[in-house]
């Protein structure tokens, strides 16, 4: 050991950097979530699955020669076909062991997604179809931000006789079979996207209303809560600027379970007839009118069916990553 | 039990719908009345190739001016609990067709056929008993009718005219056909079993007249909704025929169990005349030439349905002369699109206008939703200025719309009630019917329509009646006042083991004749 | 307890009422009227309407409508779908079948749900664990009845393993499919929660010490870990039950199941009110009921309720 | 290992995974635990106290690995030879069956989350019994789980073993941690800061209550706390930890009356004096390091007014200062200067000396 | 006593209602005053009350009965918008726990404008900066802090932007909620000796409600005692400490351990028998100016004969 007198000599006290050393992460919160969620193997997957589906939904339909809405009676009912693909034996334009493409000529013709009874073509179709799947879900987003987060914080805030009453009017909401309500909305004001979206208005928020109460409830007893009423704060104040931003994840969290909750019941309208107005189509269309001819022309079905499937699962997967963090306590480390 | 099954004779028929009643008054759908013809017979039956034959009745005279008509009936018919069936049945079943208490929607039948006192029965100023029937004696039923009406004994086969066992029905009170053993058959089968939503199971009635002439030990109608599903069930051997959409057509087309039939309802698009632009002649001629309709029958339907370049449909009614009505006739509006244009091109013109948008009202059933969008593609491209949007519409909806008259073009259709072309032609264009929901008025049709109304003029001329009708489909078709599309036809999965099933055009399958191998 | 329950009846009575007359409400504004079949005239359908005591005002018929129901507990008779016949019958002879297949799938969906969530939540970040979040996020990500089918071609049709329709004679076998259909959005769901609350449970404090005693892991996570995780679970669950037993129009379709859900969209499509009502109703009622079924399983399950509840 | 020593930790090093950070919280950590004793080991948050017990008993969380190091425990069997085990080589299933709850047993600082709130309180006492089979029916378990509720001094044992935890007060759950963790009889007791989150009374009734019981059961004791009121009524040893290392080590009176390295200065003269209210009371300038990047020298150096040199450079040794008492503290060194300790503290330790003197 | 009362409090209750057949009497019949410049602090066990009547008395809850005067002015019962904000500005409120009365989601700057921007006495947007500032700077905190978030900082130093949020309405009085049971022995100093200082400077007032009563020794003035919603004993710290009265004082001051190994070993603990005493029946007696207790006739001369033997252990 190096004994050197010098080496002992007192020091003052140093007033480093190290002092005043920072107690937990010096990153936002927000970017530490961030940072939690990129982590997250599986919502980076569902995050990129989205922004691809996205694009294609913005590029897809103009990338082929074909159109959504062109009748062609000649190539209708026709199997997927992909150039070079075919020559793996897949997507090669036959059905069972028939090849519309070969027995009727069709041999220039390459419908990625194949086509429809009308001869549409239906990867232009599937990308409209998503479209308007996801103007659904911002509409779904809509209303959940709107009606969910205002009713389930007025709820949860000022509690006793007012959450007794709300929480009945729930109640009650939730008793009536959806079903009635929607038909009621799809016949008085005609089949269309604006009684989809009336339709989801009705009770779509309510699972969101019950988070955000929940959460306000257990918020409003913190002392920073406490806090800001002796400062004065009004109601609104607390409401909006300091109870909201601390449930915003659990609120973006919800949202993003919505959505495709929203898409799925959009799905389910068209399946009973209530959906929207041809030609427009959403992906639940496709697959309603696609899931007749399962048997006969799989691909209507497989293709919008894979489409929605892997958005929900993506929208689930970022739902899930989100989750975990914006709960510090779920911290995958 | 399986043992059972080998020797028995049963034949399972899917079905899309349930029923919706049992009781031959109260019954209005297809299926209902497919059922009830089962276990029911009337004084006429169709026979294979829909020619009008005895059932109940032996036989039936009638009065010079066609108002009065007397049936002999069988004596040897029976009812199931061993009673036999006897003319008073026939007048309390038509009383009870008619009775204001029971309210029954098809009471209008009893009007249409004209029977004496039967509207003001029906609207509860007169008594029951001043309807035009009467049971002579045992087994002579007599009907009055206050003019003749041409089609009146192919009437006799509908369901709503079946006798009832006055003793049965009074003693199962409310419960009457609510049912299996709330029911009684005067028919081949008897319905034994009855399972809400599932299933519906006819067996052989062995106190029937005619017992030994059918071969089938029992009948099972399954419903099954889904169409795939009954497909699947039919390709697993668990049924014996179903129906499919057309969107399963393109997987069994080749098949040899793969069967088409004509069914008797034509389709047609209902322009509305309320709609100024609508009652321009060449716009509505534009519209009615201007869409490929062999798309529709051969690409989008495909179960056997028929290019309608016409309003009566064909195998409806046959003519005096022995022929089918169609046979003959003169088609109209064929698709042409050069024609179509000009058509059009005059109609802007007459119109003052370039560009024209109109909304098209549908169900929303799958196949006329495609074709909606079918017509809307090829109004827009061979019509260059029109836009066509497409409103879909539960059925009821669509209806109560275009009843009301607020719509403006409307695709519906009709289905016969009786085999006479008057079901369309009288029933459905005539000024200020029912029906009429595009509002469609023509003074000469009305007056070619009304001579061949029953106790028109030409009402016991058969001949000049049917020139007449022929005339006034001309008159309604020339001036495209209505634009019409296909006649339908079903397609369905049959078991190659069955043979002898009849299918009617107007009326109820038989399965008197089936034999399964 | 027993006054709890009684509050909690009475209070479900009031909204079960409120509930009655919103939709008799609904129902008043709803196009149409049962008797448009296409060959019906305007007379007749005055008639009809007559006949059934249509035409009377709002809410005379709502009060002879109520006090038939709680009276007599006669719900009415169908206008279109079965005619004439008392709606009580119709609906009661498809509610079995509905709750029952409901609760199968509740049931196996529930199962394999705790199974795979205690799998993936005790071994979390494993490939088990990723297997079934996998499977549970497919589980709510493909449509049901593009499921359904795909089960009964599969298994009904290609393998021929199972009946693809629904058979009374047969009412177990035959609804296997329906029931792994309907159960697999259950599984997925109650795998989701489950994993996150055992998650949240196994890192308490109280799962802590009872690792500290020594106690084996399985014991651990299924006296502990699970007890506590499935007070939130069930909450999800509630909801689910309902939707489960009140039929699903789809999987009832495509398995030709002579369930209400289907009964009701039949009845809303043909504007039969009495049969809507009755189906509604019975929803309703159910749903309040399995409420409190999950309120008392709460208590059952976290003594805290219990007690504050004063039972 | 010594033949009273019961445990002994040996150059412990542990660390957390922090993403792509290491946390590296114990750093070469020594200690042993006689037979019998109570040792206490204080020192703030953060400091690794809970971090070494964990580790004792094999529960450290799954981001978090050991380095070097050895955890000897001294496993006495009825009738054969007592076997030393290094904990460190053995598994999870092991520490389950034959160490956790049976041998060494821990009590935790909150009684209000510690224990299941939908088990009665009885089964949560019997479940370790049961699980070790310590007892040969539940009908036994039972009537000596009523044994052990009455030993830490619940009235009406049989009453309050079919009650929930929320039932009851929090002095009263606390008790029955403590007795869920005398269940087996465990030859040590970890008791992580017992008594920080009850309030004064409780407090002292359940230190009164965990000595009582040591005298009873002849259980060592490991006592975590960063009270030093409490440590001073409990502890016949104290371990003081600073930045995960263990900085002074001794009797407690070696530590109370005869302090050697800064921090524990720090800390005894943070505590206000009885007399003098005008004066601040002395505080610790800063806050502790931060392990993910631990200082290269002393850890405690940048916030020690006694800082050397050397301290910036070098970790100080472990120096004896008696046969119990060691510090690790350059200053220490022979060619250290002299420095006195703070001057409130040197006058409260005169006064305490004076008053034994006088007893 | 010649100092100026600041706050006087007359038979104050506060009732919480659980259900039918529960209500809780957190603070019941209490009243005290508080002199202008002192620390005033209430001791008790957990759930006592002492969280309670501080926040009745800032008016988080509405008191139930009972009159609050501070600085001449009536808060007890209902308030017009003037004396509210004659209350905001004038009385101010410290919590206990440091991270959860923060709002994870505020900058410090925001933070602590809080108070200004709700009352809209920040001014323009320099000003709000240099009035933030001047309250960092004087509890310890620097600029650099100012765009950081609470869970950046140590305990300590959240305690102290919690400070500096009620500091910067320029209060009279503080109620300080146990602030420094959350913090690390070496950071309690730390606070404290802040709140001294700042007290001196700006002549502040302290409500001071803690359950470290050697803290409370150390930097009180006058001490009461609360028991079950009841203030039991109320007096100067030597009252308290050198000559308590009431046994429930005796046991509390009997369980604070010392840090002082050979005092801990023959220390004698005193267990309060509960059930012993009915605070209800009792009334207030005067020992001194300043000393007083809560008791029966009997209970009293008991006490004052030094027989405990009824209600300790
Ligand atoms: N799972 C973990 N991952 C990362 N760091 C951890 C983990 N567990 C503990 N630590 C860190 O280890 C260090 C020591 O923690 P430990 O709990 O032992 O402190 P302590 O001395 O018991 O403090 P307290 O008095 O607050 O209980 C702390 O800095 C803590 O942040
Ligand atoms: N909002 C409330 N609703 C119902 N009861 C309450 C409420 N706030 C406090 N109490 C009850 O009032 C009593 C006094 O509580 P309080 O918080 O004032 O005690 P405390 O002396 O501050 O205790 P601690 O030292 O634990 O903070 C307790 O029994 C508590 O449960
Ligand atoms: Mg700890
Ligand atoms: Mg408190």
């Amino acid at each position: 050991m190096d004994e050197r007198k010098e080496r002992f000599n007192r020091v003052q006290l140093r007033d480093s950097k190290q002092q005043e050393m920072l107690v937990g992460s010096t990153t936002p919160f927000l970017k530490d979530a961030w940072r939690r969620f990129t982590k997250n193997k599986g919502a980076l997957v569902g995050l990129i699955a989205i922004g691809l589906i996205f694009l294609f939904a913005l590029i897809g339909p103009y990338i082929n020669e074909h159109a959504y809405n062109v009748l062609d009676k000649i190539h209708i009912n026709l199997p997927p076909r992909v150039p070079f693909l075919e020559k793996l034996g897949i997507f090669n334009g036959s059905e069972g062991k028939y090849n519309p493409y070969i027995e009727k000529g069709f041999t220039n013709d390459y419908f990625w997604f194949g086509t429809d009874v009308l001869g549409r073509d239906l990867w232009d179709r599937v990308w409209m179809g998503t479209r308007i799947s996801f103007y659904i879900a911002m509409v779904a987003v809509g209303i959940d931000m709107v009606i969910g987060i205002g009713y389930g914080m007025v709820s949860g805030f000022f509690g006793g006789k007012v959450d007794m009453v709300m929480q009945r009017i729930v109640e009650i909401l939730s008793g009536i079979p959806n079903l009635v309500v929607v038909t009621l909305f799809v016949l008085v004001l005609k089949p269309g996207m604006i009684s989809i979206i009336l339709a989801l208005m009705i009770t779509g928020w309510i699972s969101m209303s019950r988070v955000v109460r929940s959460q306000v409830l257990k918020m409003k007893e913190h002392e920073f809560i406490l806090a800001a009423k002796t400062l004065g704060a009004s109601s609104f104040v607390i409401l909006f600027k300091e109870l909201l931003p601390n449930i915003i994840g659990q609120i973006i969290v919800m949202t993003m379970f919505s959505i495709p909750n929203a898409i799925f019941y959009e799905s389910f309208l068209a399946f009973i007839g209530l959906g929207l107005q041809p030609p427009l189509a959403s992906l639940g269309v496709l697959i309603a009118d696609g899931y007749r001819a399962m048997i006969t022309h799989p691909h209507l079905v497989i293709f919008p069916t894979v489409v929605l499937s892997v958005l929900m699962l993506s929208f689930n997967l970022i739902a899930d990553g989100l989750r975990d963090a914006f709960d510090p306590k779920m911290k995958g480390f | 039990s399986p043992a059972k099954e080998d020797t028995e004779q049963v034949l399972r028929i899917a079905k899309d719908n349930d029923v919706s009643s049992l009781d031959t008054n109260v019954a209005t759908d297809g299926l209902s009345f497919e059922v009830i013809k089962t276990f029911t017979e009337g004084l006429m039956e169709y026979d294979a190739e829909g020619n009008i034959v005895p059932g109940v009745a032996l036989d039936y005279e009638v009065s010079a001016d066609g108002t009065v008509y007397t049936f002999n009936l069988r004596d040897d018919a029976k009812w199931s609990n061993g009673d036999p069936v006897t003319a008073a049945d026939f007048v309390f079943s038509w009383r009870r067709l008619v009775d204001p208490a029971l309210a029954t929607e098809y009471s209008y039948m009893a009007e249409g056929i004209m029977i004496k006192n039967a509207t003001a029965v029906i609207k509860g100023e007169k008594p029951l008993t001043d309807l035009g029937v009467a049971a002579l004696d045992e087994t002579t039923f007599q009907v009055t009718l206050d003019a003749a009406v041409p089609y009146f004994i192919q009437l006799m086969t509908f369901p709503v005219f079946h006798p009832l066992n006055e003793a049965f029905v009074t003693a199962k009170g409310d419960a009457y056909a609510k049912s299996a053993d709330a029911l009684i058959s005067n028919g081949p089968w008897v319905v034994t079993e009855w399972t809400e939503g599932t299933k519906i199971r006819v067996e052989k009635n062995d106190t029937y007249w005619n017992a030994d002439a059918i071969k089938l030990d029992a009948i099972e109608f399954l419903i099954i909704k889904d169409y795939q599903t009954a497909a699947l069930q039919f390709e697993n051997g668990e049924v014996d025929m179903a129906k499919i959409s057309a969107d399963l057509v393109d997987r069994y087309k080749d098949e040899d169990f793969f069967e088409t039939k004509k069914l008797g309802y034509t389709w047609y698009v209902a322009p509305n005349q309320l709609v100024a632009e609508l009652q321009n002649e060449n716009l509505r001629l534009a519209l009615a030439t201007s869409f490929d309709k062999s798309f529709i029958t051969d690409s989008i339907l495909h179960d056997g349905s028929n290019v309608a370049d016409y309003i009566v449909p064909i195998g409806l009614a046959t003519g005096p002369d022995g022929k089918d009505f169609r046979d003959g006739a003169k088609t109209f509006l064929s698709f042409d699109a050069a024609k179509a244009l000009e058509y059009w091109n005059a109609a802007k013109a007459e119109l003052g206008v370039d560009t024209l948008t109109l909304e098209l009202l549908v169900d929303d059933a799958a196949d006329t939703k495609a074709v909606s969008e079918f017509l809307q593609t090829e109004w827009q491209t061979n019509l260059p200025g029109l836009t066509v949007t497409i409103q879909v519409q539960p059925k009821k909806n669509r209806l109560q719309l275009m009843r009301d008259g607020t719509y403006q073009l409307g695709l519906t259709r009709w289905g016969p009630d009786y085999a006479d072309p008057f079901t369309y032609l009288g029933d459905l264009f005539q000024t200020g019917v029912n029906y009429n929901y595009g509002r469609f008025s023509d003074a000469e049709y009305d007056a070619l329509v009304q001579s061949t109304a029953p106790g028109g003029s030409l009402s016991t001329d058969a001949a000049a009646r049917w020139v007449a009708l022929h005339e006034a489909e001309a008159v309604l078709l020339e001036q495209a006042g209505i634009l019409p599309t296909w006649q339908s036809g079903e397609a369905m999965l049959v078991n190659p083991d069955v043979s002898g099933y009849e299918f009617h055009v107007v009326g109820q399958p038989s399965y008197r004749n089936v034999v399964k191998k | 307890m027993t006054k709890f329950i009684a509050k909690r009846i009475l209070l479900s009575l009031a909204t079960l009422f409120v509930i009655l007359f919103i939709l008799f409400l609904l129902l008043q504004f709803m196009p149409g009227s049962p008797f448009n079949d296409e060959k019906l005239t305007a007379a007749q359908q005055a008639v009809l309407m007559a006949k059934y005591g249509l035409d009377k005002p709002f809410f005379i018929r709502f009060w002879i409508y109520l006090q038939n129901v709680v009276l007599r507990g006669d719900f009415g008779i169908s206008y279109a779908i079965k005619k004439d016949m008392l709606v009580s019958g119709i609906v009661i002879a498809r509610l079995g079948t509905s709750i029952r297949i409901g609760l199968q799938a509740l049931l196996l969906g529930v199962s394999l749900g705790v199974l795979f969530g205690v799998i993936s939540g005790s071994k979390r970040n494993t490939w088990m664990d990723s297997m079934a979040t996998v499977a549970a996020v497919i589980g709510v990500s493909i449509p049901s009845y593009v499921l359904a089918l795909v089960l009964s071609f599969v298994l009904g049709y290609k393998f021929r393993i199972f009946s693809i329709t629904y058979q009374v004679d047969q009412p177990l076998w035959s609804s296997i499919l329906p029931t792994i259909a309907l159960s697999f959005f259950v599984m997925a769901q109650t795998t989701r929660f489950l994993r996150t609350e055992l998650i949240e449970v196994l890192s308490s404090d109280y799962v802590k010490l009872v690792d500290a005693k020594g106690v084996a892991r399985p014991k651990v996570i299924l006296r502990h870990g699970l007890r506590n995780a499935m007070i939130s679970v069930i909450t999800i669950l509630g909801p689910l039950t309902v939707n489960l037993m009140t039929g699903s129009l789809v999987v009832e379709r495509v398995y030709g199941i002579p369930g209400i859900g289907s009964l009701l969209v039949e009845g809303i499509q043909v504007n039969d009110y009495n049969v809507i009502i009755m189906i509604a109703f019975v929803y309703s009622a159910l749903y309040i009921f399995v409420n409190l079924i999950v309120d008392i399983l709460y208590g059952v399950i976290d003594p805290r309720i219990r007690v504050a509840k004063g039972g | 290992m010594k033949e009273n020593r019961i445990l002994e930790v040996n150059h412990l090093d542990l660390s957390f995974r922090l993403g792509s950070e290491v946390n590296h919280v114990i750093r070469d950590v020594s200690f042993h635990l006689n037979q019998g004793e109570t040792l206490a080991i204080v020192g703030e948050s953060g400091s690794g106290k809970s971090v070494t017990t964990k580790a004792i008993l094999g529960m450290i969380d799954e981001n978090g690995f050991l380095g070097k190091g050895e955890i000897l425990f001294r496993s006495s069997q009825k009738g054969k030879d007592d076997e030393i085990v290094d904990l460190t080589k053995k598994d999870k299933k092991y520490m389950q069956k034959n160490v956790r709850g049976s041998r060494i047993a821990i009590i935790f600082q909150d009684p209000m989350t510690s224990l299941d709130p939908t088990m009665t309180i009885g089964k949560q006492i019997m479940e370790s019994m049961l699980e070790h089979k310590k007892v040969a029916s539940k009908k036994e378990a039972m009537a000596k789980t009523i044994q052990l509720l009455d030993l830490v001094g619940i009235e009406q044992p049989e009453k309050r073993v079919k009650q929930y935890p929320h039932q009851l007060s929090g002095g009263m759950r606390q008790r029955v941690v403590i007795a869920i963790a005398l269940a087996c009889e465990p030859d040590v007791l970890i008791a992580d800061e017992p008594t920080t989150a009850l309030d004064v009374t409780i407090q002292s009734q359940i230190l009164e209550l965990i000595k009582d019981l040591q005298k009873k059961t002849g259980v060592s004791i490991i006592f975590i706390t960063h009270d030093l009121g409490v440590v001073a009524n409990v502890a016949d040893r104290v371990a003081v930890m600073y930045a995960g290392k263990i900085v002074e080590e001794g009797l407690a009176a070696e530590i109370y009356y005869d302090p050697r390295h800064p921090y524990t200065w720090g800390l005894l003269s943070s505590i206000p004096s009885l007399d003098g209210q005008d004066e601040e009371i002395y505080s610790i300038p800063g806050t502790p390091p931060n392990l993910i990047n631990p200082p290269k020298g002393d850890a405690f150096a940048y916030r020690s007014e006694y800082a050397l040199e050397i301290d910036f450079e070098e970790q100080p040794p472990m120096f004896q200062i008696s046969d119990t008492h060691f510090a690790a503290s350059w200053l220490l060194h022979p060619s250290a200067p002299k420095v006195d300790m703070p001057v409130v503290l040197a006058k409260r330790i005169a006064a305490f000396n004076e008053r034994r003197s006088q007893e | 006593m010649s100092a100026n009362v600041l706050l006087e409090v007359k038979h104050l209750s506060q009732f919480f209602r659980i259900d039918r057949h529960t209500t809780i009497r957190a603070v019941d019949d209490v009243s005290f005053h508080i002199n202008e410049g002192e620390t005033f602090s209430v001791v008790g066990e957990s759930g006592s009350g002492k969280s309670t009547l501080g926040r009745t008395l800032i008016r988080i809850y509405d008191a139930h009965s009972g009159s609050v005067n501070f600085m001449g002015k009536e808060i007890g019962g209902k308030l017009n918008s003037d004396s509210r904000k004659f209350l905001r500005k004038n009385m101010q409120m410290i919590f206990q726990d440091p991270m959860a009365s923060l709002n994870p989601r505020k900058k410090v700057l925001d933070a602590v404008a809080f108070g200004l921007d709700i009352n809209h006495l920040s001014g323009d947007k320099d000003e709000r900066l240099r009035k933030v500032v001047k309250v960092l700077k004087s509890v310890g905190l620097s600029e650099d802090h100012l765009t950081r978030y609470p869970h950046q900082f140590s305990g300590g130093q959240r305690q102290r932007i919690g400070v500096a949020r009620a500091l910067i309405m320029e209060p009279r009085f503080i109620i300080c909620d146990e602030i420094i049971s959350a913090l690390d022995v070496s950071i309690q100093a730390q606070v404290i000796n802040l709140m001294r200082r700042l007290q001196k400077e700006h002549g502040l007032t302290y409500m001071f409600i803690a359950h470290d009563l050697s803290m409370v020794r150390y930097l009180s003035d006058r001490v009461a005692v609360m028991h079950l919603g009841h203030i039991v004993e109320m007096g100067t710290v030597e009252d308290i400490y050198e000559h308590p009265l009431h046994p429930y004082t005796k046991s509390l001051l009997s369980a604070i351990p010392h840090p002082d190994p050979d005092a801990e070993k023959d220390r004698k603990r005193f267990v309060y028998l509960k059930g012993g005493v009915d605070y209800n029946i009792g009334t207030i007696r005067q020992l001194s100016d300043t000393h007083s207790i809560l008791a029966t006739d009997e209970e009293f001369s008991r006490w004052q004969q030094n027989d405990y033997s009824l209600f300790l252990k």
